[in-house]
């Protein structure tokens, strides 16, 4: 039974108790808990259950590579699933419950599976489930996803904020153990800009746990004066609670700072993503100790030797009472004698070593600790937690030489060090034989925008275990960064002495006992959260899952939420051994990030709610608003859809704006409408090569409506140009189009034409631009005054300049709608007061704002094109009948020569028509005019296609325009048109235009 | 995420700041080509693997486009350089060289 | 002649630092060959400033001159003063191949006060705002968040920003939620 | 082969599993094939397995520079859909996703097809425009989809934020037999089902070059030394123009990084898959419980695997936009692949100028829907020399003008 010491416990404040909740029972910690050695010191051993046998869970670790003490945390907008109890840190009011299981933590009916563990090997899924066929959907996978899953699905959203920081520094090293500070100590001593981040609440790592000295202090101590040296120098930065969650190409690297996870509600963002660019990158990652592979390694009880540890220096809390320890190496004697000291049985040491240990082993016996040499752990005893240990030789096949009792076993099959960050961007590893580990290669490091290494391995991440390695390499690494970062190292200081007792070699174990049979084998834990035993990796390698991705993805090994950060080794090793072959002919799978996992909401930022993606306002933008536009996102823009009034539907509220505009006067907001200014001598020739038409014959005054294709010959954006002076246009872009285009344009003079003299400049926000549309436009106009808008001087596509009704003004006379209409280009600053000027002086000709869809239907009636509907990026001018903007005269356009190919200029190619129902209805946007027969594919076969569609209110009847095969030479002909349900609408080819043939009146 | 130097403002900046053309030194084809080589031109690129040229713009920047000399496999950076000229520049070749030796594009080496 | 009104109408917000949307300015794109002598003397007259270097932005009382690309000038100015500016200027450039273009009222300008200004822009361009990388005196255009910016120091923690009009709301949000108390880094810029 | 069954793991259970046989044998490569696929991933083995099973061609090797399914095929996002709007994309897509109905049955082995539904989020009307076309292009097509209203949107998926701020949901595209399969099993299967007609799976061997002799194809050089055939397949997504060139020819095509990522598992709390185009973003729940999420590509020619962490947060702030309650789950992992992208971002299934050697190419981010159809057309293909599966994915398609664009009705394709 885990509890609270009465001493001890480095990080915690005994005058400082904290209450908090575990599935419902309230309890009490201490500031400086983590919420794993809270529930430890509560006596609350069993934490979780399993991912797969729902076997039962206790911490084996004591941070951020625990995999199965996970917990939903907190609740409503602040609810968490899958939280690590080991890294959580204490807070008042904390409520946490145990995960993946039902109907509690203690009786869970998924542990059935354990039972029937025998039929659910490795795989098994892939072998099963297959018949009935309808079963999989129905029946097993539901089941299968409701035992899967561990925590809960959060149901509400998030209660907190994110922020985003973009940092730049020299030098950025990760980790906040002795070897990253003395890293960061040296480059910041060369003056370089240094970035510590340390992903706990304390610097020092593991040096003040393991009780060695450095420069005849306590490890605590140096810690404490080296943070005090760095916190003077302006140019390090030191963060706690920053994780190094990922490294990317060219020196790239992110921190995950947890801001408030431990003050919940405080103000400001919870977490914090750091966008780290370094010249270097130092990884002090450390190392995280390897569980042994023996039978019943996974009982609640069985943890590692260092966790065992650290729960009693750092938190003061005792694992139990009577501790077995058993190792292949010598740090874990550093557990027996910290338990031994701290009052508690440690009844003895099972060391696999057949010399056993060193200078660690002899300070245990003279403690009085029984040591075993060359002995094993057979097997653990016990259910939901541990009774005993089944002790024989580690040579053997496990026969049993005695039985200890105990209810805690601490465990050490050595040491593997955090080298994600090396990998993530490429960096290669080797394999060390004398350490049974894959170390950093320095000879392959991931390599930046140079070409040069970028990442550093230091300390114990770059194998150097023992603390006077760790400090030498530390310094080193330091010194390294900098000066190749070109900067000189300072006078390399006398390194740090360190006080620590020589250590015995390791003796690889990669099952325990070594000869241990499938009894044994099938309950040897490598991953503890998926559930995958040594059994499972063997019976992979059997069936020919021989690679190590292979083995992976079958069993599910180091596929769980620690992302194999114990299990990984363990089970390369079982692969090797099993396939006969070397563990580093099996290499390792691939590290990615995060190293360990990391909210979306960091991820998100800012960019949520109001600043999820920007919103592009006009001028006139609150007016809509306030007049309760409905509103649909064009591009970037909202541009109003139509402005219902009182209960008005909006199909009425088009029909209201369309007959308001073609009986008197209708104004509309186009201020989204593209500008772009292309000046210069040679802008008549670069339009003529941007548009399809003839631009350069334009004369200065005057408007043409030109066609841009790309240079795939596609129809790309259509607008009204308006020549300003000889060496000036004006180019007015779709809503959707003014930024591309302008790239378009820019793209071309810098690649293409560089030697031609044109500048571009995009207009487009400078102005307000509003339709003053219908048979009263002109008046409206003339009692604004100031520009003579009389039918003799100002014709149609005629442009003017000047000031209408008291400011600046570019006036154009121009047609969307086929009423007569103007367009006023006014400044920005000045839109909405021209808009409120063109309402009051509209009033008493009922002056009607409309939205775009009275803009779309208006066009329709006039049998106007639009781009997005009658284009879709495989339509070239040729198919909308627009040969008439196709300049013949011409050598050369952009998509000219993309035109001329044989698909292109194919007579079968369908063609632009107008469509009408034969009964008036409205036909279904997108639908299909079907042929006789299908083809090959059984497909049936097509003849044509509607492009746009709507309810003419002018004309109270269904109008539409299609592509049509041969269409404009089967005028008349009606073709059949299903809809998805089958039922067919009929509509005959007619013209496109449907309203107002020759122009009378927009030409008034 | 790529570093570049736009060569034409002498910025140093992230990926987002800049947007990727594709295949730099292209030749345009107009009318009076054939089905060949417009296809080529329009459609057959080299893909390498290592060196590439390709074209960039500064688009939140000073949205001028230059060409950039990479290796597609290690994302090393040879060199930028503005994009009004028909051949990488004689420093950038050499550069590659130093880097890179024996490598080839299209027919340069 | 209505009175000009700004994107926002002037919004301010006070988080750990100061954010003011300021009034309309007077902005004028001049493209042309920025070392032209005609070029240059038609802005030292108009501005009475002289053409910056690249990458950098001379000011005085009333006008500002800053470097946008190597063939593009941002002039700013009073903003009843644009129209005659661009007037004189294509009078002055009427021989060469340059383009002088209002943008005044294309654009929204913000302005962030106080001792964490860097920090707050850190957030949201991918900019090293360190004293050791950005001074007065220079200009950076980038992006923040989501949209293209302009940005510079008038003087120590005052950061100027500009960007386009339509998303002037979406930036001033951005500033707001990036300058919200409690939101202070420290990352000692 | 030995069939899988409950059956089958109940007898082997009572002998500690020690009778199970390999999946797949793995044999010396012989002097001479009568068909050699280059490419051991879920193309290039559902291609060998078609020409076996529907044309008894089984003297057949598949060789694989690396391990079986290591490529694509394992790295993407597992999404079966076909509702496609050009013909020929709906033609193979939907042959595809119903051979994916009886995968699991055909190769005795549980690929989990879970038709669970996939819809096409509509958040402008110029995308509600485009998805009722489809609808009406897959009703002539033979493909069951339907344009769904909003509130239906919500029943299928409450974890969804119908009318966030930005961009509210107008509708979506639904096909209800869309879904999800776990990939490597698909690569695994199809292995083992080759294997078991006598089919070589070659793996960790390299095709170093390809010879040829008076323009018609003679066999390969590998790093395990020269090998005949016959007739050649190309299906090396990732390295398809790197591979052509051996054979002589060249692609219109380049190779960028596309990624994805999932979450931490959680419990059932999404059922169906949801593609939001506009916001760039989608996602489905695995049956581990994981959120899978697809990203997009990085805009320039890179062979690293390895993707820019800028595009991971535009799909995450899309994804937390439409589904707020994920915005405390976390990315467990995030990975790369390369992806081979076209001039009109669909397929080449084609011959080549080099005679009976055969291209199946750039499939873009579109490739794991479409293995069993892509297998079948490009097996016909290369035993008959036409398939009307691989009509209109010619190579010369892009000389005539004669483009697949599905880029018309989805912003992007997955």
């Amino acid at each position: 039974m885990s509890t609270r010491l009465a001493r001890g416990g480095r990080l915690i404040d005994r005058a400082r108790p904290v209450e908090y909740r575990f599935n419902g029972r309230r309890l009490t910690g201490f500031a400086g808990d983590t919420l794993a050695s809270a529930l430890l010191g509560s006596g609350q051993m069993l934490m979780g259950r399993s991912f797969k046998y729902h076997r039962p869970r206790g911490p084996v670790a004591s941070g951020a590579e625990e995999p199965n003490a996970l917990v939903n945390l907190g609740e409503g907008g602040r609810f968490e699933p899958n939280q690590r109890a080991t890294t959580t840190e204490l807070f008042e009011g904390l409520t946490a419950t145990s995960q993946n299981h039902w109907p509690s933590l203690d009786y869970d009916v998924g542990a059935v599976n354990t039972a029937l563990s025998r039929f659910l090997p490795a795989g098994f899924y892939y072998k099963t489930f297959m018949s009935p066929r309808p079963f999989w959907k129905h029946l097993y996978e539901p089941f299968i996803r409701k035992s899967a899953g561990l925590g809960k699905a959060p149901t509400q959203p998030d209660a907190d904020r994110y922020e985003h920081f973009h940092h730049f520094c020299d030098v950025l090293v990760v980790g906040g153990g002795v070897a990253g500070l003395l890293a960061a100590r040296e480059a910041g001593r060369a003056g370089a800009r240094v970035l510590l981040m340390e992903q706990t609440a304390h610097w020092g790592g593991r040096a003040p746990v393991d009780g060695d000295r450095i420069d005849g202090q306590a490890a605590e101590d140096w810690v404490r004066h080296i943070v005090t040296e760095l916190e003077a120098m302006e140019n390090v930065q030191l963060r706690l609670r920053c994780m190094g969650a990922g490294v990317y190409d060219h020196g790239y690297a992110l921190g995950y700072e947890r801001l408030t996870d431990h003050l919940p509600g405080a103000d400001g963002p919870r977490h914090r993503l750091w966008r780290i660019r370094a010249g270097r990158i130092v990884t002090a990652t450390g190392a995280i100790e390897r569980p042994l592979s023996f039978a019943g390694n996974d009982i609640p009880g069985v943890m590692l030797a260092s966790a065992a540890r650290d729960y009693a220096v750092n938190w003061g809390v005792s694992v139990g009472d009577r501790v077995l320890v058993v190792t292949n190496n010598d740090d874990a004697y550093r557990t027996a004698l910290v338990l031994k000291e701290a009052g508690l049985d440690v009844p003895a040491v099972v060391d696999a070593r057949p010399e056993g240990g060193g200078e660690l082993a002899r300070r245990a016996e003279a403690a009085g600790i029984r040591v075993l040499k060359g002995k094993a752990v057979a097997k653990a005893k016990g259910g939901k937690h541990v009774t005993g240990a089944v002790i024989s030789s580690q040579a053997g096949e496990g026969a049993m030489l005695e039985e200890i009792a105990c209810d805690a076993i601490a465990m050490s099959g050595g040491w593997s060090p955090v080298v994600h960050l090396w990998s993530h961007c490429g960096g290669k590893l080797s394999w060390d034989e004398a350490g049974a580990m894959f170390r950093p290669d320095p000879d392959l490091p991931p390599t930046g925008a140079d070409g040069a290494g970028f990442v550093i391995a230091a300390g114990a991440a770059n194998g150097h275990l023992m603390l006077g390695e760790t400090l030498r390499d530390a310094a080193e690494a330091g010194a390294r960064a900098v000066s190749e970062l070109g900067a000189t190292p300072a006078s390399p200081g006398a390194l740090p002495a360190a006080e620590a007792p020589e250590e015995a070699p390791l003796f690889p174990v990669w099952m325990m006992p070594q000869g241990a049979g499938h009894e044994l084998r099938s309950k040897a834990w490598l991953d503890y959260q998926n559930d995958v035993k040594v059994s499972d990796v063997r019976l992979a390698a059997q069936e020919g899952y021989e690679s190590v991705e292979h083995a992976k993805r079958y069993t599910t090994l180091g596929m769980a939420t620690d992302q194999g950060k114990l299990s990984n080794i363990n089970g390369l090793a079982t692969l090797a051994q099993r396939l006969g072959t070397e563990i580093p002919k099996v290499g390792t799978t691939t590290f990615r990030p995060p190293y360990t996992p990391i909210s979306f909401g960091a991820i998100a930022g800012e960019a949520r709610g109001e600043t999820f993606q920007p919103i592009r306002r006009t001028p006139i933008q609150d007016w809509h608003e306030a007049r309760g536009a409905h509103f649909e996102p064009v591009g970037q823009w909202r541009r109003p859809y139509c402005y219902p009034q009182g209960g008005e539907t909006h199909g009425q509220a088009v029909a209201r704006e369309i007959d308001a505009t073609r009986g008197s006067l209708g104004l509309l907001d186009a201020s989204t409408l593209g500008k772009i200014l292309v000046s210069g001598p040679d802008a008549p020739r670069f339009m003529d090569m941007l548009y399809t038409n003839m631009m350069s014959t334009l004369k200065p005054g005057k408007c043409r409506y030109g066609l841009m294709c790309s240079e795939n010959g596609f129809l790309m954006d259509d607008g009204v140009v308006a020549r300003i002076d000889e060496q000036t246009f004006l180019c007015h872009t779709t809503s959707g189009g003014a930024d591309s285009v302008h790239a378009h344009m820019e793209e071309w003079l810098q690649t293409e034409w560089w030697d031609w003299k044109v500048h571009t400049a995009n207009v487009t926000e400078q102005y307000a631009q509003i339709a003053v549309v219908g048979p009263n436009s002109r008046k409206v106009l003339e009692k604004l005054g100031g520009i003579d808008v009389s039918a003799e001087s100002f014709r149609f596509m005629d442009w003017k300049e000047g000031v209408l009704g008291g400011v600046r003004t570019r006036l154009f006379r121009i047609s969307f709608s086929g009423e007569l209409s103007y367009e006023l280009a006014v400044p920005a600053s000045e839109g909405r007061a021209v808009w409120d000027a063109l309402l009051g002086a509209g009033e008493e000709f009922g002056a009607t704002p409309y939205g775009t869809e009275a803009l779309h239907v208006m066009r329709a009636e006039k049998g106007f094109i639009m781009i997005g509907d009658e284009t879709d990026g495989t339509v070239i001018p040729q198919d909308l009948g627009l040969d008439w903007a196709i300049s013949k005269k011409k050598t050369d356009y952009i998509g000219k020569r993309a035109q001329m190919r044989s698909h292109m200029a194919d007579p079968e190619r369908w063609k632009l028509v107008g469509l009408e129902t034969v009964d008036g209805s409205v036909l279904p946007d997108g639908a299909y005019a079907v042929a006789e027969g299908r083809n090959a594919n059984g497909q049936r076969k097509v003849q044509g296609r509607v492009t746009s569609t709507y309810h003419s209110p002018t004309l109270g009847r269904g109008i539409a325009m299609g592509l049509v095969l041969h269409g404009p030479d089967r005028m008349g002909e009606v073709l059949d048109f299903p809809k998805v349900d089958g039922e067919v609408v009929q509509a005959k080819i007619v013209d496109q235009i449907f309203f107002d043939k020759d122009g009378e009146k927009q030409n008034v | 995420m790529l570093i570049l130097t736009c060569p034409c403002c002498g910025v140093t900046a992230e990926e987002t700041e800049f947007h990727g053309g594709g295949e730099a030194h292209l030749t345009r084809h107009g009318p009076d080509s054939d089905d060949d080589q417009f296809h080529d031109y329009l459609f057959m690129r080299e893909n390498p693997r290592g060196v590439h040229f390709e074209r960039w713009r500064h688009v939140y920047g000073c949205g001028k486009w230059f060409h950039a000399a990479r290796d597609t496999v290690t994302l090393e950076v040879f060199g930028t350089y503005p994009a009004q000229t028909t051949e990488p520049p004689q420093h950038i070749r050499e550069a590659i060289s130093a880097r890179r030796p024996g490598w080839s594009w299209r027919g340069l080496s | 002649m209505s009175e000009p009104v700004s994107a926002l109408g002037g919004l301010r917000y006070e988080g750990f630092v100061r954010v003011e949307e300021l009034p309309p300015r007077g902005m004028v794109t001049l493209r042309g060959d920025l070392g032209s002598e005609g070029l240059r003397r038609a802005v030292r007259d108009l501005t009475g400033l002289d053409v910056p270097d690249a990458g950098g932005v001379s000011q005085g009382a009333e006008h500002a001159v800053a470097w946008m690309s190597p063939d593009e000038l941002l002039l700013l100015m009073p903003h009843a003063a644009a129209p005659e500016a661009v007037t004189q200027l294509q009078a002055a450039l009427a021989g060469e191949h340059a383009m002088a273009v209002e943008v005044s009222d294309a654009r929204a300008m913000f302005r962030l006060t106080g001792s964490g200004v860097r920090e707050v822009v850190a957030k949201l361009a991918p900019v090293d705002m360190s004293r050791a990388a950005f001074r007065p005196g220079m200009i950076r255009r980038t992006r923040v968040a989501q949209v293209a910016a302009a940005l510079w120091m008038p003087e120590e923690d005052c950061v100027e920003l500009v960007c386009f009009r339509s998303v002037a709301a979406y930036v001033f949000g951005l500033l707001k939620v990036s300058a919200a108390k409690g939101g202070e880094v420290g990352a000692g810029y | 082969m030995k069939r899988y069954s409950a059956f089958a793991i109940a007898r082997e259970a009572m002998r500690h599993h020690e009778g199970w046989e390999r999946a797949w044998a793995s044999p010396e490569p012989k002097r001479k094939y009568d068909v050699i696929i280059i490419g051991a991933g879920g193309h290039g083995l559902a291609t060998a397995y078609y020409l076996g099973k529907n044309f008894g061609i089984t003297n057949v090797a598949i060789l694989e520079k690396g391990w079986l399914g290591g490529g694509n095929t394992g790295r993407n996002t597992t999404i079966i859909r076909s509702n496609y709007l050009q013909d020929p994309s709906a033609a193979i897509f939907e042959k595809s996703r119903s051979l994916y109905e009886t995968m699991s049955q055909d190769l005795n082995m549980n690929v989990m097809f879970s038709p669970r539904g996939v819809m096409m989020l509509a958040q402008t009307e110029h995308e509600v425009r485009g998805w009722k076309r489809t609808a009406h292009a897959n009703a002539l097509q033979g493909v069951t989809t339907e344009f769904i209203s909003p509130r239906r949107v919500k029943e299928l998926c409450p974890i969804m934020n119908i009318d966030g701020p930005r961009y509210p949901v107008l509708g979506a595209l639904w096909q209800p037999r869309g879904g999800t399969a776990r990939h490597d099993a698909v690569a695994w299967g199809y292995a083992r089902a080759c294997s078991a007609m006598g089919m070589h799976v070659i793996q960790k061997c390299e095709v170093t070059g390809i010879r040829s002799e008076g323009g018609k194809v003679r066999g390969v050089t590998t790093s395990r030394g020269d090998i005949d055939c016959d007739k050649l397949g190309i299906v090396v997504a990732g390295n398809s123009g790197h591979v052509a060139n051996m054979a002589g020819f060249r692609l219109p095509l380049e190779s960028v990084a596309l990624q994805a990522l999932v979450s931490e598992p959680i419990k059932p709390c999404m059922d169906v898959v949801v593609m939001a185009n506009t916001v760039h973003g989608y996602m489905s729940q695995s049956d581990k419980g994981e959120m899978v999420i697809g990203g997009g590509t990085d805009g320039y020619n890179n062979y690293t695997q390895r993707g820019a962490f800028h595009h991971i947060e535009e799909t995450v702030r899309a994804l937390v936009e439409t589904f707020p309650m994920i915005s405390r789950l976390k990315m467990l992992r995030q990975w790369g692949g390369i992806v081979d992208v076209t001039g009109d971002r669909s397929p080449i299934l084609s011959k080549t100028p080099l005679e009976n050697c055969f291209i199946n190419a750039g499939w873009g981010t579109g490739g794991f829907k479409a293995i069993p159809g892509s297998g079948w057309g490009f097996a016909e293909l290369m035993a008959r020399g036409h398939s009307t599966l691989c009509d209109g994915f010619e190579l010369d398609r892009f000389r005539e003008g004669r483009f697949v664009d599905e880029s018309v009705a989805a912003g992007v394709a997955h």
